[in-house]
């Protein structure tokens, strides 16, 4: 984990309030970094806002030195995070937390769900599974059809299923609902969306392995502040999102 | 330039401390520089049994601060010996431990638990706890529960004890008085001020606890405030905290009456902070026509 | 959409009032917009006699907040009626004149002497002030003293009464319970937080007065959390005021459990800020799923 | 007085941590500033900086649509102005506070005593002096030799006086020492600059009438707040700076 100021290298609106961001990283640390991981992005140099914007690795392009998030405005913070311009530095602290663990998984076929901002980690999971030569299924769910990003980037690397909630796009209502009507086949699910999304894929997919990406308000972002904490399943323990998550294996979590 | 302040039982290499909370135990920090370079360490609140704290959400953030509600979770005074103390034991950096409790007897016991190890340098005492034999007022806003406490823990405790005072009060002279009185040998000012965010999205108070703990920068001139005032009616050391940001801030802690600094949400912005403000620390100093950290104390008291 | 709220002796046509001392009368402001526009104009603090204020500086800037310490200049009650009223009733806006003095007596006597115009639509009480026969405390700090002073205004008023309350108390809601009980028709909270900056380059309090008010969004959090705590407290309403900057402010303080807002610190650095909230308000209120400002008042003490 | 959003034209740093910046304004707005008035600026669009900055209207030419201010960098909101760009959007109160009451003075020799940033609104005055004929000459004081800035334009329009306090150029000493050994020629005196040079220019020309402009913390610029008062002459009222002010007869105030 590392203290970073990097240059943007360009950023883009996406999708309706969604943007892509770009920046220039040197290939080393890029290397290192796991789907999953998040970086801790300051928003300006002031006081105003004390607190970092976690924001998940969506890609990687180690060719070109460049890192890729993708971020919703939500607030004020992100907002301010829209007027980067190509060229001006930016605060990060990466990478953070503990990413899926592909590396130690036997399987052959991934699911992978996503909701919203849980979109943009899978991008880079899915890149990273079929490059290893694993069969990748893509759910990934919006609220509307103005909100939709990455469909065709995630077409390339596998069969793709879109919601939308208010059936503007794709399969009217939720990720469950593309569970429930396709059968669709996998060995191990990954997850990544808001917490309403998750408890549902987790219940809906309880015979199966699978890992979910857990997003909670961050104060230090490194494990020392206790800010981002999940209960452990047995409820006797505290776990740190920003540390030992954002990536639980379903089981491991109260959620 | 020479930054060193001897306190009771702290002898500083400089004034540069991170504020009990902001901190955990050490080793999250050490990722990014020595933490040899610090004045002092403050570690995070024990309690005697472990607690898991409050439900989450447990940050804000408001305008120029934050709000906390992390409801004080920690291992247990055995296992902060036993497991956490340790590592911090690699660095040559003198240890405060902050301790909290819901009854003077678990303070009392917190205090008398750290006796068994060498590894703490003093006590901090935080009296901003609810106390919940007397119906959850904070042990911190009556001057007499307040003495009381500090006397139990000075008398469980082999190293000096430093009262950490809760700004929500009408009148702080009067708490730091009574727990002077007590036997306090510092104190430590300013903890955070009560506030609230509403979620407008969910229709109630953003933290899952309601109301949180105002930190940042926003509360600085509050706490520069009370430093002053206290320092005008005490004889013991103030340790300051509250807001600090930059070097120019310390100096105002030192000018207010501070005897060192302590810098909590800072250390979210910018993890770097405090060896940073270590090394802007004599320019700042000399800037402003003062040759040693033990010069500037208290000085903004007379002017010239 | 509906932004107008029915207060005791207030029928505002929205809940965005500019915040007294920080609006002179008003006629300044007049030069950026028709004052008609506002909910109310609360003008700066009326004292019996003509007061000439501290020795500046007067203001400092702090992180996301300011400090000031006028220190209660004004002309006096009976010219603030004769030359600076008359001009105010040229717009179409109800008028709250806020009262100070040092003593009951003074306090008294200026409700009074308010009586003599109809140029106003209720007083608010301002017990922020040190109270010289008590030895300087602040009138507000104190239950029975606040109780006492609002007794006495509410029986010299022929208006409705507001009392603002001050934050640096340990109990906020122990005051306002108590000025409800002595009468009081409506809360104004809070006040600014008593507060100091220290000057480097002349090593003394950068403000003449020492210390002074910390205002702005920096207290917002305090702002809020008192509010929503009396609210569950009192019957009488509440106008909310402490760091307003956008209409999502103004929106959590409605949640909070004000029925209307004032905004102080802000007009400085943005002369359009009341008539800009007032036109962003419709469509905040409506993002967050209300259709009048009336719906959304204490509507986050109810999560759903 | 409006509230305007402007363009920078340019900045430049033309002495020590000083810089002058060049902002685009409507000819009609400009055409009715007058000498020692000023702007108030809002340092940027976050909440961490509450109160503007009041500067001094240092030049204008109205053939090119520019309003010219020269700051010196005092503490953060002035540096955050350092790094403004061109092309850059600021915001301003303008025009505020009463000028030299030059329309109304009879007079044919003008002396202008300055120090650090009050010697800017002074070069305003000159030019609009000289412009009606009236003789100028100068009298400025810098701590520096680095710091001074002008001397060059104001020679333009008179006889000049540097002093620097380390007498690193021109005479050493302050302004007072070059009124007391030169024997200067003049009607009028206007001053400008920090307090106590202002009370020893005062005291020292108090056999002339004279104008000096003030400088004071102020919090909305504008009279509403009272927060930037002097004491009239006899201490029985305040005047407010902003708006009875920045300029005064040397006889009106306490200082
Ligand atoms: C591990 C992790 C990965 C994330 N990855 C992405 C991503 O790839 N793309 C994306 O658009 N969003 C992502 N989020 C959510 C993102 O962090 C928030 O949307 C963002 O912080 C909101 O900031 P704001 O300034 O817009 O909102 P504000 O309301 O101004 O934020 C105020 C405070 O609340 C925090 N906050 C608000 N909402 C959230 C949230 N949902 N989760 C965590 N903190 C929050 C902010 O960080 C800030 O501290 C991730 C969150 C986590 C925890
Ligand atoms: C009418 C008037 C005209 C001025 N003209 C000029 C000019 O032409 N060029 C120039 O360089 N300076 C001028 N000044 C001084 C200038 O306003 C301050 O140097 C500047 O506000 C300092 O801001 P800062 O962000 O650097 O300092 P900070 O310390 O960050 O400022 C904090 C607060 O104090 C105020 N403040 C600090 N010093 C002063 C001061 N000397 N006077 C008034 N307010 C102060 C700031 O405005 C701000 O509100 C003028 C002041 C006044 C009152
Ligand atoms: C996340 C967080 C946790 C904290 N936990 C503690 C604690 O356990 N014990 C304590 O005495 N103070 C605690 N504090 C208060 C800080 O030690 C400090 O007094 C306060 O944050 C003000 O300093 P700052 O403005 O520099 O943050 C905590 C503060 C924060 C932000
Ligand atoms: C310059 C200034 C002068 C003030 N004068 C008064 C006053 O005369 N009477 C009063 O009740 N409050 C006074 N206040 C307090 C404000 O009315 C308000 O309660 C406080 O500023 C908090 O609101 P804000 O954060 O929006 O500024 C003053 C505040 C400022 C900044
Ligand atoms: S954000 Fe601080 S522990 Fe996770
Ligand atoms: S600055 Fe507000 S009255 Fe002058």
């Amino acid at each position: 984990m590392r203290q970073l100021i990097v240059p943007v290298l360009e950023i883009e609106e996406i999708a309706k309030a969604t943007y892509q961001l770009d920046l220039e990283i040197e290939k080393s640390l890029l290397a290192q970094i796991k789907p999953g991981q998040f970086i801790h992005i300051r928003v300006n140099q002031g006081s105003e806002f004390m607190l970092r914007r976690p924001i998940s690795v969506a890609d990687i392009d180690l060719s070109l030195n460049k890192l890729t998030v993708i971020f919703k405005v939500f607030g004020k913070g992100t907002d301010v995070l829209t007027h980067l311009k190509t060229g001006e530095l930016i605060d990060l602290l990466i990478p953070l937390g503990n990413g899926y663990p592909i590396e130690s998984i036997e399987m052959e076929h991934a699911l992978l769900v996503g909701g919203g901002v849980g979109v943009p980690p899978l991008y880079y999971l899915a890149k990273s599974l079929v490059e290893k030569g694993i069969k990748v299924t893509t759910v990934i769910g919006f609220q509307t059809k103005d909100e939709i990003f990455y469909e065709k980037e995630f077409a390339t690397l596998g069969e793709v299923f879109v919601t939308t909630d208010d059936g503007s796009y794709g399969t009217k209502g939720y990720v469950t609902d593309v569970l429930q009507h396709e059968e669709l086949n996998f060995d191990y699910y990954f997850s990544c969306g808001p917490a309403p999304m998750l408890k549902a894929v987790k219940k809906y997919l309880h015979y199966f392995p699978g890992y979910i990406s857990l997003e909670e308000r961050m104060g230090c972002g490194i494990g020392a502040c206790y800010a981002c904490v999940v209960k452990s399943a047995d409820g006797k323990d505290q776990k740190k999102i920003c540390t030992d998550g954002p990536v639980f294996n379903a089981t491991e979590v109260m959620i | 330039m020479n930054l060193s302040v001897k306190l009771p039982g702290l002898n500083l290499k400089n004034p540069i401390m991170p504020a009990s909370g902001c901190f955990s135990f050490g080793k999250e920090y050490s990722q990014f520089y020595d933490l040899s370079k610090l004045g002092a360490v403050v570690i995070k609140a024990a309690t005697l049994n472990e607690r898991l704290g409050n439900p989450t959400p447990r940050v804000a953030e408001t305008y120029s601060g934050m709000l906390n509600a992390i409801g004080l979770q920690n291992p247990g005074v055995e296992r902060i010996i036993d497991q956490e103390l340790p590592y911090l034991k690699n660095y040559d950096v003198p240890i405060v431990a902050n301790i909290a409790g819901s009854s003077v007897e678990e303070y009392e016991q917190v205090a008398r638990a750290f006796q068994r190890t060498d590894g703490i340098a003093a006590v901090e005492l935080n009296i901003s706890c609810p106390n919940v034999k007397e119906g959850g007022l904070q042990f911190g806003t009556n001057p007499d529960v307040a003495a009381e406490v500090t006397r139990r823990v000075k008398a469980a405790s082999n190293v000096p004890v430093y009262v950490k005072l809760t700004p929500n009060v009408t009148n702080v002279v009067e708490i730091a008085q009574a727990v002077e009185q007590a036997g306090a040998d510092g104190l430590t000012m300013i903890n955070s001020l009560t506030g609230m965010q509403i979620d407008l999205q969910n229709r109630r108070p953003l933290l899952a606890n309601k109301v949180g703990g105002l930190t940042g920068p926003a509360i600085k001139p509050v706490a520069i405030r009370m430093v002053y005032q206290v320092y005008q009616a005490v004889k013991i050391p103030i340790i300051g905290v509250g807001g600090i940001m930059t070097a120019e801030d310390v100096l105002e802690f030192l000018l207010a009456g501070a005897s060192a600094v302590q810098v909590g949400t800072a250390n979210f912005q910018n993890p770097m902070i405090c060896p940073e403000l270590i090394e802007q620390l004599p320019a700042c100093l000399a800037k402003y026509g003062f040759k040693s950290v033990e010069e500037a104390i208290g000085k903004g008291h007379h002017s010239e």
